[in-house]
Protein backbone atom coordinates (compact mmCIF):
# COMPACT_ATOMS: atom_id res chain seq x y z
CA UNK A 1 0.00 0.00 0.00
CA UNK A 2 1.17 3.54 -0.92
CA UNK A 3 0.33 6.51 1.16
CA UNK A 4 0.04 10.44 -0.04
CA UNK A 5 -0.27 13.98 1.41
CA UNK A 6 -1.58 13.69 4.97
CA UNK A 7 -2.80 9.90 4.79
CA UNK A 8 0.96 9.82 4.49
CA UNK A 9 2.18 11.93 7.16
CA UNK A 10 -0.97 10.66 9.42
CA UNK A 11 0.04 7.00 9.05
CA UNK A 12 4.28 7.90 9.68
CA UNK A 13 5.33 6.40 6.59
CA UNK A 14 4.84 6.27 2.80
CA UNK A 15 3.66 2.69 2.35
CA UNK A 16 4.02 -0.25 3.29
CA UNK A 17 3.75 -4.03 2.70
CA UNK A 18 -0.18 -5.67 3.45
CA UNK A 19 -0.94 -9.53 2.71
CA UNK A 20 -4.82 -9.19 2.74
CA UNK A 21 -6.55 -11.16 4.61
CA UNK A 22 -8.25 -13.96 3.28
CA UNK A 23 -12.31 -12.64 4.15
CA UNK A 24 -11.17 -8.92 3.03
CA UNK A 25 -13.24 -7.78 0.03
CA UNK A 26 -12.84 -4.03 -0.38
CA UNK A 27 -10.63 -1.28 0.17
CA UNK A 28 -13.05 -0.34 2.77
CA UNK A 29 -13.08 -3.65 4.09
CA UNK A 30 -9.00 -3.65 4.09
CA UNK A 31 -9.07 0.32 5.54
CA UNK A 32 -11.07 -0.71 8.46
CA UNK A 33 -8.83 -3.84 9.07
CA UNK A 34 -5.68 -1.89 9.33
CA UNK A 35 -7.33 0.55 11.58
CA UNK A 36 -8.44 -1.96 13.68
CA UNK A 37 -4.70 -2.63 14.61
CA UNK A 38 -3.23 0.82 14.58
CA UNK A 39 -4.05 4.11 16.23
CA UNK A 40 -2.31 5.78 13.37
CA UNK A 41 -4.29 4.01 10.80
CA UNK A 42 -7.14 4.51 12.70
CA UNK A 43 -6.95 8.51 12.64
CA UNK A 44 -6.01 8.33 9.24
CA UNK A 45 -8.62 6.27 8.08
CA UNK A 46 -11.36 8.46 10.05
CA UNK A 47 -13.20 10.06 7.91
CA UNK A 48 -13.92 7.99 4.80
CA UNK A 49 -15.42 11.05 2.67
CA UNK A 50 -12.18 12.41 2.83
CA UNK A 51 -10.42 9.56 0.93
CA UNK A 52 -9.53 8.45 -2.49
CA UNK A 53 -7.70 5.12 -3.48
CA UNK A 54 -6.17 4.28 -6.69
CA UNK A 55 -5.74 -0.02 -7.16
CA UNK A 56 -3.10 -0.52 -9.30
CA UNK A 57 -2.54 3.26 -10.29
CA UNK A 58 -6.25 3.76 -11.28
CA UNK A 59 -9.34 6.04 -9.49
CA UNK A 60 -11.35 3.51 -7.54
CA UNK A 61 -14.17 3.80 -5.07
CA UNK A 62 -13.26 2.36 -1.87
CA UNK A 63 -16.28 0.01 -2.18
CA UNK A 64 -14.46 -2.12 -4.87
CA UNK A 65 -12.96 -5.17 -4.34
CA UNK A 66 -8.88 -5.28 -4.25
CA UNK A 67 -9.25 -8.92 -5.96
CA UNK A 68 -5.65 -9.59 -7.29
CA UNK A 69 -4.49 -5.35 -7.39
CA UNK A 70 -0.41 -5.40 -6.71
CA UNK A 71 -0.28 -1.98 -5.86
CA UNK A 72 -3.38 -0.06 -3.34
CA UNK A 73 -2.85 3.70 -3.06
CA UNK A 74 -4.60 5.66 -0.19
CA UNK A 75 -4.62 9.43 -0.37
CA UNK A 76 -6.98 12.77 -0.08
CA UNK A 77 -8.62 14.11 -3.04
CA UNK A 78 -6.38 15.48 -5.62
CA UNK A 79 -5.06 19.48 -5.50
CA UNK A 80 -2.52 19.69 -8.24
CA UNK A 81 -2.68 22.27 -11.47
CA UNK B 1 3.01 16.43 -31.31
CA UNK B 2 1.70 15.36 -28.00
CA UNK B 3 4.16 16.10 -25.16
CA UNK B 4 4.17 15.41 -21.41
CA UNK B 5 6.69 16.33 -18.77
CA UNK B 6 6.45 15.83 -14.92
CA UNK B 7 9.35 17.24 -13.82
CA UNK B 8 10.94 19.23 -10.62
CA UNK B 9 12.65 21.61 -12.56
CA UNK B 10 11.35 24.97 -14.20
CA UNK B 11 10.17 25.58 -17.81
CA UNK B 12 9.89 28.61 -19.92
CA UNK B 13 6.83 29.19 -21.58
CA UNK B 14 7.54 30.93 -24.60
CA UNK B 15 10.06 28.23 -25.32
CA UNK B 16 7.10 25.92 -25.09
CA UNK B 17 4.93 28.10 -27.13
CA UNK B 18 7.41 28.50 -29.88
CA UNK B 19 7.27 24.84 -30.10
CA UNK B 20 3.83 24.72 -30.66
CA UNK B 21 4.07 27.84 -32.79
CA UNK B 22 6.17 26.04 -35.00
CA UNK B 23 3.75 22.99 -36.20
CA UNK B 24 2.24 25.75 -38.56
CA UNK B 25 -1.46 25.30 -37.32
CA UNK B 26 -2.38 29.23 -37.13
CA UNK B 27 -3.71 29.18 -33.51
CA UNK B 28 -2.00 28.48 -30.05
CA UNK B 29 -3.71 28.62 -27.02
CA UNK B 30 -2.33 28.24 -23.52
CA UNK B 31 -2.83 28.16 -19.45
CA UNK B 32 -0.05 28.85 -17.18
CA UNK B 33 -0.74 27.80 -13.80
CA UNK B 34 1.44 29.91 -11.08
CA UNK B 35 2.19 30.12 -6.96
CA UNK B 36 0.50 32.64 -5.24
CA UNK B 37 1.97 33.84 -2.96
CA UNK B 38 -0.51 35.56 -0.65
CA UNK B 39 -1.53 34.88 2.65
CA UNK B 40 1.85 34.82 4.23
CA UNK B 41 2.67 31.52 1.76
CA UNK B 42 6.15 30.86 1.22
CA UNK B 43 6.54 27.95 -0.13
CA UNK B 44 4.06 25.54 -2.37
CA UNK B 45 5.19 21.83 -2.29
CA UNK B 46 3.31 19.29 -4.71
CA UNK B 47 3.66 15.85 -3.53
CA UNK B 48 2.65 13.47 -6.65
CA UNK B 49 2.56 9.73 -7.22
CA UNK B 50 5.26 8.39 -9.04
CA UNK B 51 4.28 6.47 -12.25
CA UNK B 52 0.53 7.39 -11.58
CA UNK B 53 1.22 10.79 -12.44
CA UNK B 54 2.78 10.37 -15.63
CA UNK B 55 0.22 7.38 -16.73
CA UNK B 56 -3.05 9.90 -15.73
CA UNK B 57 -1.10 12.92 -17.39
CA UNK B 58 -0.69 11.02 -20.58
CA UNK B 59 -4.30 9.86 -20.77
CA UNK B 60 -5.68 13.28 -19.76
CA UNK B 61 -3.45 14.70 -22.83
CA UNK B 62 -4.15 11.62 -25.16
CA UNK B 63 -8.49 12.42 -23.98
CA UNK B 64 -8.26 15.58 -25.36
CA UNK B 65 -6.35 14.65 -28.55
CA UNK B 66 -9.51 12.13 -29.27
CA UNK B 67 -11.98 15.07 -28.36
CA UNK B 68 -10.19 17.85 -30.68
CA UNK B 69 -8.73 18.25 -34.07
CA UNK B 70 -5.33 19.36 -32.55
CA UNK B 71 -1.82 19.53 -34.16
CA UNK B 72 -0.01 19.80 -31.21
CA UNK B 73 -0.19 19.45 -27.29
CA UNK B 74 2.04 19.90 -24.45
CA UNK B 75 1.24 19.28 -21.19
CA UNK B 76 4.24 20.27 -18.29
CA UNK B 77 3.74 19.79 -14.54
CA UNK B 78 6.23 20.47 -12.03
CA UNK B 79 6.51 18.66 -8.49
CA UNK B 80 8.86 19.23 -5.79
CA UNK B 81 9.08 22.43 -3.78
CA UNK B 82 8.46 25.43 -5.54
CA UNK B 83 8.54 29.51 -3.57
CA UNK B 84 5.73 31.84 -4.39
CA UNK B 85 5.69 33.22 -8.21
CA UNK B 86 6.87 30.32 -9.23
CA UNK B 87 5.11 28.11 -12.55
CA UNK B 88 3.10 24.90 -11.41
CA UNK B 89 1.63 23.94 -14.82
CA UNK B 90 1.59 24.86 -18.37
CA UNK B 91 -0.77 23.37 -20.95
CA UNK B 92 -0.05 24.38 -24.65
CA UNK B 93 -2.26 23.70 -27.30
CA UNK B 94 -2.26 23.78 -31.24
CA UNK B 95 -4.85 23.86 -33.86
CA UNK B 96 -5.93 24.83 -37.08
CA UNK B 97 -9.33 25.95 -34.98
CA UNK B 98 -9.23 28.70 -32.15
CA UNK B 99 -12.20 27.50 -30.85
CA UNK B 100 -10.58 23.74 -30.71
CA UNK B 101 -7.16 25.01 -29.19
CA UNK B 102 -8.93 27.17 -26.36
CA UNK B 103 -11.07 24.57 -25.50
CA UNK B 104 -8.67 22.03 -25.63
CA UNK B 105 -7.00 23.93 -23.38
CA UNK B 106 -9.72 24.57 -20.71
CA UNK B 107 -10.31 20.73 -21.00
CA UNK B 108 -6.53 20.08 -20.02
CA UNK B 109 -6.54 21.97 -17.18
CA UNK B 110 -9.47 20.99 -16.01
CA UNK B 111 -8.97 17.77 -16.13
CA UNK B 112 -5.10 18.14 -15.01
CA UNK B 113 -6.95 19.51 -11.45
CA UNK B 114 -9.17 16.78 -10.87
CA UNK B 115 -7.81 13.46 -12.47
CA UNK B 116 -3.72 13.40 -12.05
CA UNK B 117 -2.38 12.67 -8.55
CA UNK B 118 -1.07 16.20 -7.16
CA UNK B 119 -1.36 17.21 -3.21
CA UNK B 120 -0.42 20.92 -2.91
CA UNK B 121 0.89 21.53 0.71
CA UNK B 122 1.34 25.19 1.35
CA UNK B 123 4.34 26.51 4.18
CA UNK B 124 3.59 29.93 5.58
CA UNK B 125 6.37 32.27 6.87
CA UNK B 126 5.38 31.69 10.83
CA UNK B 127 6.05 27.69 9.93
CA UNK B 128 2.85 26.43 9.79
CA UNK B 129 2.12 23.80 6.95
CA UNK B 130 -1.58 23.34 5.60
CA UNK B 131 -2.42 20.55 2.93
CA UNK B 132 -5.05 22.17 0.25
CA UNK B 133 -8.06 21.13 0.49
CA UNK B 134 -10.10 20.22 -2.75
CA UNK B 135 -12.83 21.63 -3.83
CA UNK B 136 -16.19 21.04 -5.06
CA UNK B 137 -15.69 23.49 -8.14
CA UNK B 138 -13.02 21.49 -9.54
CA UNK B 139 -15.02 18.59 -10.09
CA UNK B 140 -17.47 20.36 -11.68
CA UNK B 141 -15.59 21.77 -13.93
CA UNK B 142 -14.18 18.57 -14.88
CA UNK B 143 -17.40 16.91 -15.01
CA UNK B 144 -19.05 19.17 -17.80
CA UNK B 145 -16.06 17.94 -20.25
CA UNK C 1 -3.66 46.52 -16.46
CA UNK C 2 -5.42 46.53 -19.48
CA UNK C 3 -3.24 47.02 -22.42
CA UNK C 4 -4.56 47.46 -25.71
CA UNK C 5 -2.08 48.07 -29.13
CA UNK C 6 -2.23 47.83 -32.77
CA UNK C 7 0.58 47.90 -34.06
CA UNK C 8 2.73 47.08 -37.48
CA UNK C 9 6.02 45.70 -35.28
CA UNK C 10 6.18 41.82 -34.40
CA UNK C 11 5.54 41.10 -30.86
CA UNK C 12 7.15 38.79 -28.48
CA UNK C 13 4.69 36.23 -26.63
CA UNK C 14 6.64 35.15 -23.54
CA UNK C 15 7.57 39.19 -23.02
CA UNK C 16 3.75 39.29 -22.93
CA UNK C 17 2.88 36.51 -20.86
CA UNK C 18 6.00 37.50 -18.41
CA UNK C 19 4.21 40.75 -17.79
CA UNK C 20 0.61 39.27 -17.29
CA UNK C 21 2.41 36.49 -14.80
CA UNK C 22 4.03 39.20 -12.75
CA UNK C 23 0.76 40.15 -11.62
CA UNK C 24 0.40 37.92 -9.04
CA UNK C 25 -2.78 36.26 -9.88
CA UNK C 26 -2.23 32.70 -10.06
CA UNK C 27 -3.03 32.14 -13.66
CA UNK C 28 -2.83 33.27 -17.27
CA UNK C 29 -4.53 32.02 -20.22
CA UNK C 30 -3.10 33.87 -23.80
CA UNK C 31 -3.95 32.85 -27.63
CA UNK C 32 -1.78 33.67 -30.48
CA UNK C 33 -3.19 34.25 -33.98
CA UNK C 34 -0.22 33.43 -36.54
CA UNK C 35 -0.35 33.35 -40.73
CA UNK C 36 -0.86 29.53 -42.29
CA UNK C 37 1.80 29.04 -45.10
CA UNK C 38 -0.89 26.40 -46.56
CA UNK C 39 -2.22 26.85 -49.97
CA UNK C 40 0.75 28.54 -52.16
CA UNK C 41 0.37 31.47 -49.57
CA UNK C 42 3.13 33.72 -49.98
CA UNK C 43 1.84 36.88 -47.72
CA UNK C 44 -0.74 38.38 -45.81
CA UNK C 45 -1.67 41.82 -45.61
CA UNK C 46 -3.69 43.36 -42.75
CA UNK C 47 -5.95 46.21 -43.90
CA UNK C 48 -7.24 48.37 -40.55
CA UNK C 49 -9.36 51.76 -40.07
CA UNK C 50 -7.07 53.90 -37.90
CA UNK C 51 -8.87 55.23 -35.21
CA UNK C 52 -11.82 52.55 -35.39
CA UNK C 53 -9.22 50.01 -34.89
CA UNK C 54 -7.89 51.26 -31.95
CA UNK C 55 -11.50 52.38 -30.08
CA UNK C 56 -12.80 48.95 -31.10
CA UNK C 57 -10.04 47.20 -29.40
CA UNK C 58 -10.26 49.17 -26.54
CA UNK C 59 -14.17 48.46 -26.48
CA UNK C 60 -13.41 45.20 -26.77
CA UNK C 61 -11.06 44.96 -23.63
CA UNK C 62 -13.35 46.93 -21.67
CA UNK C 63 -16.03 44.40 -22.13
CA UNK C 64 -13.67 41.76 -20.85
CA UNK C 65 -12.39 43.66 -17.52
CA UNK C 66 -16.38 44.36 -17.32
CA UNK C 67 -17.30 40.55 -17.53
CA UNK C 68 -14.61 38.75 -15.67
CA UNK C 69 -12.18 39.63 -12.64
CA UNK C 70 -9.28 40.11 -14.36
CA UNK C 71 -5.90 41.51 -13.00
CA UNK C 72 -4.25 41.64 -16.59
CA UNK C 73 -5.19 42.13 -19.79
CA UNK C 74 -3.24 42.32 -22.79
CA UNK C 75 -4.64 42.52 -26.36
CA UNK C 76 -2.09 42.77 -29.47
CA UNK C 77 -3.31 43.21 -32.89
CA UNK C 78 -0.69 43.73 -36.19
CA UNK C 79 -1.72 45.53 -39.51
CA UNK C 80 0.37 45.68 -42.26
CA UNK C 81 1.97 43.12 -44.40
CA UNK C 82 3.18 39.32 -42.25
CA UNK C 83 5.05 36.24 -44.09
CA UNK C 84 3.74 32.89 -43.48
CA UNK C 85 4.53 31.98 -39.60
CA UNK C 86 4.35 35.57 -38.66
CA UNK C 87 1.77 35.98 -35.42
CA UNK C 88 -0.96 38.46 -36.28
CA UNK C 89 -2.34 38.90 -32.96
CA UNK C 90 -1.72 37.99 -29.03
CA UNK C 91 -4.44 37.83 -25.81
CA UNK C 92 -3.34 37.20 -22.51
CA UNK C 93 -5.23 37.04 -19.93
CA UNK C 94 -4.33 37.41 -16.14
CA UNK C 95 -6.67 36.00 -13.04
CA UNK C 96 -7.21 34.32 -10.03
CA UNK C 97 -9.36 31.89 -11.41
CA UNK C 98 -8.39 29.83 -14.22
CA UNK C 99 -12.39 29.70 -15.55
CA UNK C 100 -11.98 33.71 -15.92
CA UNK C 101 -9.03 33.82 -17.32
CA UNK C 102 -9.49 30.98 -20.10
CA UNK C 103 -13.01 32.73 -21.20
CA UNK C 104 -12.20 36.25 -21.42
CA UNK C 105 -9.38 35.12 -23.24
CA UNK C 106 -11.68 32.97 -25.60
CA UNK C 107 -14.02 36.06 -25.34
CA UNK C 108 -11.50 38.96 -26.46
CA UNK C 109 -10.59 36.81 -29.59
CA UNK C 110 -14.34 35.72 -30.33
CA UNK C 111 -15.15 39.46 -30.21
CA UNK C 112 -11.81 40.53 -31.92
CA UNK C 113 -12.48 38.49 -35.33
CA UNK C 114 -15.85 39.39 -35.41
CA UNK C 115 -15.92 43.25 -34.00
CA UNK C 116 -12.78 44.76 -34.91
CA UNK C 117 -12.55 46.34 -38.49
CA UNK C 118 -9.45 44.46 -39.74
CA UNK C 119 -9.17 43.00 -43.03
CA UNK C 120 -6.92 40.18 -44.56
CA UNK C 121 -5.63 40.17 -47.76
CA UNK C 122 -3.69 36.99 -48.93
CA UNK C 123 -0.92 37.06 -52.15
CA UNK C 124 -0.18 34.01 -52.84
CA UNK C 125 3.60 32.49 -54.85
CA UNK C 126 1.35 33.07 -58.18
CA UNK C 127 1.37 36.21 -57.50
CA UNK C 128 -2.46 36.96 -57.13
CA UNK C 129 -4.44 38.39 -54.33
CA UNK C 130 -7.77 36.81 -52.61
CA UNK C 131 -9.69 39.11 -49.94
CA UNK C 132 -10.55 36.28 -47.25
CA UNK C 133 -14.15 36.33 -46.41
CA UNK C 134 -15.94 36.38 -43.63
CA UNK C 135 -16.97 33.62 -42.03
CA UNK C 136 -20.87 33.01 -40.62
CA UNK C 137 -18.81 31.24 -37.62
CA UNK C 138 -16.87 33.46 -36.18
CA UNK C 139 -19.97 36.01 -36.17
CA UNK C 140 -21.64 33.24 -34.15
CA UNK C 141 -19.08 32.67 -31.96
CA UNK C 142 -19.10 36.17 -31.32
CA UNK C 143 -22.87 36.05 -30.37
CA UNK C 144 -22.45 33.14 -27.64
CA UNK C 145 -20.97 35.96 -25.07
CA UNK D 1 -16.26 58.75 -46.78
CA UNK D 2 -14.19 55.94 -46.10
CA UNK D 3 -13.64 53.06 -47.83
CA UNK D 4 -11.60 49.74 -46.88
CA UNK D 5 -10.55 46.35 -48.06
CA UNK D 6 -12.39 45.31 -51.75
CA UNK D 7 -14.28 48.03 -51.84
CA UNK D 8 -11.62 50.63 -51.61
CA UNK D 9 -10.06 49.02 -54.80
CA UNK D 10 -13.95 48.63 -56.61
CA UNK D 11 -13.79 52.44 -55.97
CA UNK D 12 -10.04 53.53 -56.73
CA UNK D 13 -9.79 55.29 -53.69
CA UNK D 14 -9.53 54.93 -49.93
CA UNK D 15 -12.16 57.79 -49.24
CA UNK D 16 -13.82 61.00 -50.48
CA UNK D 17 -15.70 63.96 -49.49
CA UNK D 18 -18.96 63.63 -49.82
CA UNK D 19 -22.21 66.23 -49.03
CA UNK D 20 -24.79 64.18 -48.51
CA UNK D 21 -27.82 65.54 -50.55
CA UNK D 22 -31.02 66.92 -48.71
CA UNK D 23 -33.44 64.28 -49.72
CA UNK D 24 -31.21 61.34 -48.73
CA UNK D 25 -31.85 59.78 -45.09
CA UNK D 26 -30.03 56.52 -44.58
CA UNK D 27 -26.94 55.17 -45.58
CA UNK D 28 -28.76 52.91 -47.68
CA UNK D 29 -29.94 55.59 -49.41
CA UNK D 30 -26.71 57.58 -50.26
CA UNK D 31 -25.19 54.24 -51.60
CA UNK D 32 -27.61 54.24 -54.42
CA UNK D 33 -27.08 58.28 -55.13
CA UNK D 34 -23.33 57.62 -55.65
CA UNK D 35 -24.02 54.14 -57.18
CA UNK D 36 -26.13 56.12 -59.95
CA UNK D 37 -23.72 58.71 -60.91
CA UNK D 38 -20.98 56.37 -61.34
CA UNK D 39 -19.86 52.97 -62.30
CA UNK D 40 -16.87 52.51 -60.03
CA UNK D 41 -19.48 53.08 -57.16
CA UNK D 42 -22.15 50.79 -59.03
CA UNK D 43 -19.91 48.08 -58.73
CA UNK D 44 -18.67 48.77 -55.26
CA UNK D 45 -22.31 48.66 -54.01
CA UNK D 46 -23.88 45.94 -56.06
CA UNK D 47 -24.22 43.97 -53.33
CA UNK D 48 -25.35 45.17 -50.20
CA UNK D 49 -25.85 41.78 -48.32
CA UNK D 50 -21.59 41.78 -48.82
CA UNK D 51 -21.35 45.55 -46.80
CA UNK D 52 -20.84 47.05 -43.83
CA UNK D 53 -20.77 50.36 -42.56
CA UNK D 54 -19.27 52.74 -39.64
CA UNK D 55 -20.56 55.78 -38.53
CA UNK D 56 -18.94 58.35 -36.38
CA UNK D 57 -16.49 54.76 -36.23
CA UNK D 58 -19.55 52.65 -34.77
CA UNK D 59 -20.62 49.89 -36.40
CA UNK D 60 -24.12 50.15 -37.83
CA UNK D 61 -26.69 49.15 -40.39
CA UNK D 62 -26.96 50.31 -43.81
CA UNK D 63 -30.98 51.18 -42.72
CA UNK D 64 -29.58 53.58 -40.10
CA UNK D 65 -30.32 57.39 -40.89
CA UNK D 66 -26.77 59.82 -41.54
CA UNK D 67 -27.94 62.47 -39.94
CA UNK D 68 -25.28 64.73 -38.60
CA UNK D 69 -22.10 62.13 -38.95
CA UNK D 70 -18.86 63.46 -39.93
CA UNK D 71 -17.47 60.12 -41.14
CA UNK D 72 -19.05 57.32 -43.08
CA UNK D 73 -16.86 54.03 -44.12
CA UNK D 74 -18.13 51.14 -45.94
CA UNK D 75 -16.18 47.86 -46.00
CA UNK D 76 -16.51 43.92 -46.39
CA UNK D 77 -17.39 42.04 -42.86
CA UNK D 78 -14.33 42.04 -41.10
CA UNK D 79 -11.76 39.33 -40.98
CA UNK D 80 -9.16 40.68 -38.63
CA UNK D 81 -8.15 38.19 -35.60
Amino acid sequence: MLYFAWVREAIGRDGERVDVPADVTTIADLLDRLAAGSDDHARAFADRARLRAALDQEFVSLAVPIGQARELAIFPPVTGG
Amino acid sequence: MIEVRLQAERFDPGAELARLEALGSGAVASFIGIVRGEGGLASLRLDHYPGMAERAMQAIADEAASRWPLLGLVLVHRHGTLAANERIVFVGTASRHRAAALEACAFLIDWAKAKAPFWKQETFHDGTTRWVEARAIDDAAAARW
